[in-house]
């Protein structure tokens, strides 16, 4: 039976891994982009813990979370993650438990969100290109539990935000630098990572 | 890092406070992070929103007031304003008759608004964006997030502000700023990066011979890293970089020759010697001009050159009377 | 050095030249090296000069124009003017009725604009002058060459021009500009130090957390050297000093908050916040206010502050029209 | 019999010193004072030299680049050295020579020129530190003629810039740092000595 997953912890536990990270994260915006996004992100999930209800449904946890997020990160991060979260607790709908259906039905919508949004395709150096390898490993290991299933999501994520690496963005702050944005991670990319590391570890604990 | 702040993360909001104490005509909520006319919202006239990050100053909170802004809302510094914030202003300066956002080229900015715009048609107020998209360091928009919205946001706001002043339409003040936006071209040169509060180190790293051809106005690096040149040199670089994108040979211009916060004016004067040379011999009549810091990047050294195609009617919105705290003519 | 800039020794000129190409209203005479109202001599007024060094723009040329000064002797960068031009300026802007010499209180200006006024009094041209001494971080001035002329500079050419664009005497318009004089003091502190063209090297060496308490406008030293502080403490100190030297308390106040050239506008916002809030702390009442890079020193990060005790003329004259480069109002 | 002292020649001479030591006259001037005293030097001497008359008694020709060092150099040196020459030209009238007595009373009356104008003492840490024990030593050494008092007189002028290192500064832009200022040589002082140092020079050849 997978471990009741509960999604404010995720919310909690993305927030620690962001803020301690934050630095990093600006680091790589200021390469390539203009050195806020640590600082967007850690604003962004310190809103989404406060606003984080006491009680009630993941859905309604993860729409909360995104609304703050939109609301307090500012930058192109904050709709695209608060989309995501928003459009990920839509489809959580008012299920008191999410199981592992739920849950990849859930991360497929926040790409979806995020794509709708942005308009970003895979290649194009952003967040996306963590995003699309993730959902893929989820729905490949969805059958083996939500633990196995989001550290599969994790890992591929991961290995997403280093491929981005070699890409010329073409989308986003970085996209005006061209052929000068190969051999930088994508910042969002990486936050990305972090973020589904984040839900993997509160899967496994 | 060395700069006349208290903690960094405080920047904004005393920034916010010090522009309210300094300028009486404006209403400042600090902790909506809007700046309004004091006397907004006014019935009857179209009101006009901008923002985005803040760091670029007076832009867009030193250009609210009559005959320009109604409303701006500053982000983080370098990070878009949120849709709270851009619907907060839209409602204050809500007369009726629609209001207009202009909004730069950035993904963020673009977003956000998009965010908030959709937030007031709920509310049913009738909102028209233009985006700006002036600068011509990013060539090839098809793989990009599109041209960058900077200098020509002056252009637009004054011209788009006169407009609604005198009482036009929503639609016919949204024609005038993408057509202000159309016939203007931008090009910007760092000879030194700068640093975001929150960073405490600068964006990108300068050698002590050398610049950055095709900056923004984030401080993200540019098109190119070149050897440092001289003025003039410069100032040719970057009109030929706007006159291959559109000509101006034959044209009526105005021209904005915009320190990026750390250059000092006596070099900006420098700069539009130059620049003024340089259009007469390329048979560019320049009847209007600005100089000064008026679209910034922090304390970045460097310059922007912003041309607008002017026509006779751009050219008298352009002169209609104007009185916010960094642009003030006619009254 | 990185400057936007051609060879250091055309600095001057070449930002004179663009002076005049960016403001129709002055008449520059770039090889005399003076830049005077277009419609000057102005018969029956009372003419207006300053100058001083170059690398405080605007001050002074920024300037010239209805309501402020007639004309200004741009010397090179922090070098006095030469007696040759303040002569060719006083005599471009007689009317008849005399001409008022604001002098900054450095030797160089002293000895140079003396030596003017004594070639104008061969001619017949009434000279008066009125010395500028309002920096109070220079403590003793009897063993001192006195106290420096700074930001105060700004609001006598202000309020004496005013004065004598109504029509007033020569008398009347030099015994307004040493009241204002009188009734003003500044500080100043750098953040940084800056280079002066010729040099290429920067005039004092500041480590990243130091600042210079009671800087001048020519780059040069302070008072005494600590350690970097916030705005709110770098605010402090400068109003701290100002009032122990000339209290404020109870008094109607006109405040500039000034940019040295490479502090950016956010920043001088958040010591106006500071400002503010000190000054009504202090029970003094601010009336008119000013923010903004009005009297730099080239690229030099840091902040002066400058505080006249106003009367309800002095505001009347200072809220009079004005149309120069760098202030405009009421018309 | 003293050698013709040919006024255009030390004139030129000390443009000639100027312009070789400029950058180490401002670095002094950049200690105390806004780093301009050799470049404004170098000008106006410059234009000196250009002001020089083809002919004419050695009076007129210091007021030439008297003048011309008025009307060129800026600051506070300016009208200073411009003054200190005028006034010395003056003494020398219309004599077609200069003979020692007349070299004495034209240094004593630059001097004077110098003191009026800027009202400078001695211990006020300006080019008057120099030129005080520059005119008692040529008045000293007057009796051995124009060579060797020429000599004495740079001497004592060098010897009064080195002595201007512990002064506090009370005149000019240094006064401003006052105790701030000891511990570095005066420009005005530093410079007057190589002007002098000039004179001995063409006395010398
Ligand atoms: N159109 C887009 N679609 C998806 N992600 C995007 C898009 N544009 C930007 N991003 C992501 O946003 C990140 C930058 O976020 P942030 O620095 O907070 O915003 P900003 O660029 O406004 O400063 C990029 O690294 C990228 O991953
Ligand atoms: N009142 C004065 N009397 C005599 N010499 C003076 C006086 N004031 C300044 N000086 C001399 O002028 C020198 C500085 O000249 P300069 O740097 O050219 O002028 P400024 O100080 O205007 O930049 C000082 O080193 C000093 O010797
Ligand atoms: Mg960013
Ligand atoms: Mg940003
Ligand atoms: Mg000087
Ligand atoms: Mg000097």
């Amino acid at each position: 039976m997978d471990p009741v997953l509960d999604m404010a912890a995720w919310i909690r536990h993305a927030a620690e891994l962001v803020a301690a990270d934050a630095d990093r994260l600006t680091r790589l915006d200021a390469e390539i982009g203009d050195g806020d996004h640590g600082h967007n992100l850690n604003r962004g999930f310190t809103a989404a813990v406060a606003a984080l209800p006491d009680s009630g449904p993941p859905g309604k946890i993860l729409m909360a979370a995104g609304r703050a997020i939109v609301s307090k990160t500012g930058g192109a991060s904050g709709p695209l993650y608060g989309t995501a979260l928003r459009r990920a607790g839509k489809a959580l709908g008012d299920a008191e438990t999410v199981d592992a259906a739920a849950l990849g039905a859930a991360l497929r919508a926040a790409l979806e969100g995020v794509q709708e949004l942005g308009q970003a395709a895979a290649g194009d150096k952003t967040m996306v290109d963590a995003l699309i390898p993730a959902v893929a490993a989820y729905d490949a290991a969805a059958s083996d539990g939500i633990a196995a299933a989001t550290r599969a999501t994790a890992e591929a994520a991961a290995k997403g935000a280093e491929e981005t690496i070699p890409l010329q963005a073409r989308k986003g702050r970085a996209s005006y630098l061209g052929p000068r944005s190969i051999g930088h991670e994508d910042p969002g990319a990486s936050s990305t990572a972090l973020i589904l590391r984040a839900l993997a570890e509160v899967a496994a604990s | 890092m060395k700069k006349l702040i208290n903690a960094p993360a405080d920047v904004v909001p005393d920034a916010l406070r010090g522009l309210a104490a300094a300028h009486p005509s404006l209403r400042v909520e600090v902790d909506d992070r809007i700046v309004v006319r004091a006397d907004a919202p006014r019935q009857g006239k179209v009101g006009l929103v901008s923002g985005g990050g803040s760091g670029h100053e007076p832009l867009h909170g030193g250009f609210v007031g009559f005959g320009m802004l109604d409303a701006a809302c500053p982000g983080e510094v370098f990070t878009s304003p949120v849709p709270d914030q851009i619907f907060a202003a839209t409602a204050a300066v809500s007369g009726g008759q629609g209001v207009l956002h202009v909004v730069k080229n950035y993904t963020g900015d673009v977003l956000n608004f998009k965010m908030a715009a959709e937030m007031a048609e709920d509310e049913d107020v009738q909102v028209e964006s233009v985006l700006v998209n002036d600068d011509v360091a990013v060539e090839d928009s098809t793989y990009t997030a599109g041209r960058r919205g900077t200098g020509a946001t002056l252009f637009v706001e004054k011209i788009a502000g006169a407009l609604a002043e005198a009482g036009a339409g929503l639609s016919e003040v949204a024609a005038a700023a993408r057509e202000v936006n159309e016939r203007s071209r931008s090009f910007g040169v760092a000879l030194t990066a700068c640093t975001v509060p929150a960073a405490g180190e600068p964006t990108f790293q300068l050698g002590e011979d050398e610049m950055e051809l095709g900056i923004g106005i984030h401080g993200e690096p540019g098109r190119e890293r070149t050897k440092l040149q001289s003025a003039d040199e410069i100032v040719d670089a970057s009109l030929s970089a706007i006159h291959t994108d559109m000509s101006l040979s034959g044209s009526e211009v105005l021209v904005l020759v915009n320190g990026m916060g750390g250059t000092p004016l006596i070099e900006q004067y420098v700069a539009y010697a130059a620049a003024a040379r340089w259009l007469a011999d390329h048979d560019v009549t320049v009847t209007r001009r600005l100089v000064g810091p008026f679209v910034t990047s922090l304390e970045m050294a460097g310059l922007m050159i912003s041309v607008c195609r002017l026509t006779p009617e751009l050219t008298q919105l352009w002169d209609a009377p104007v009185e916010t705290p960094a642009l003030r003519w006619g009254r």
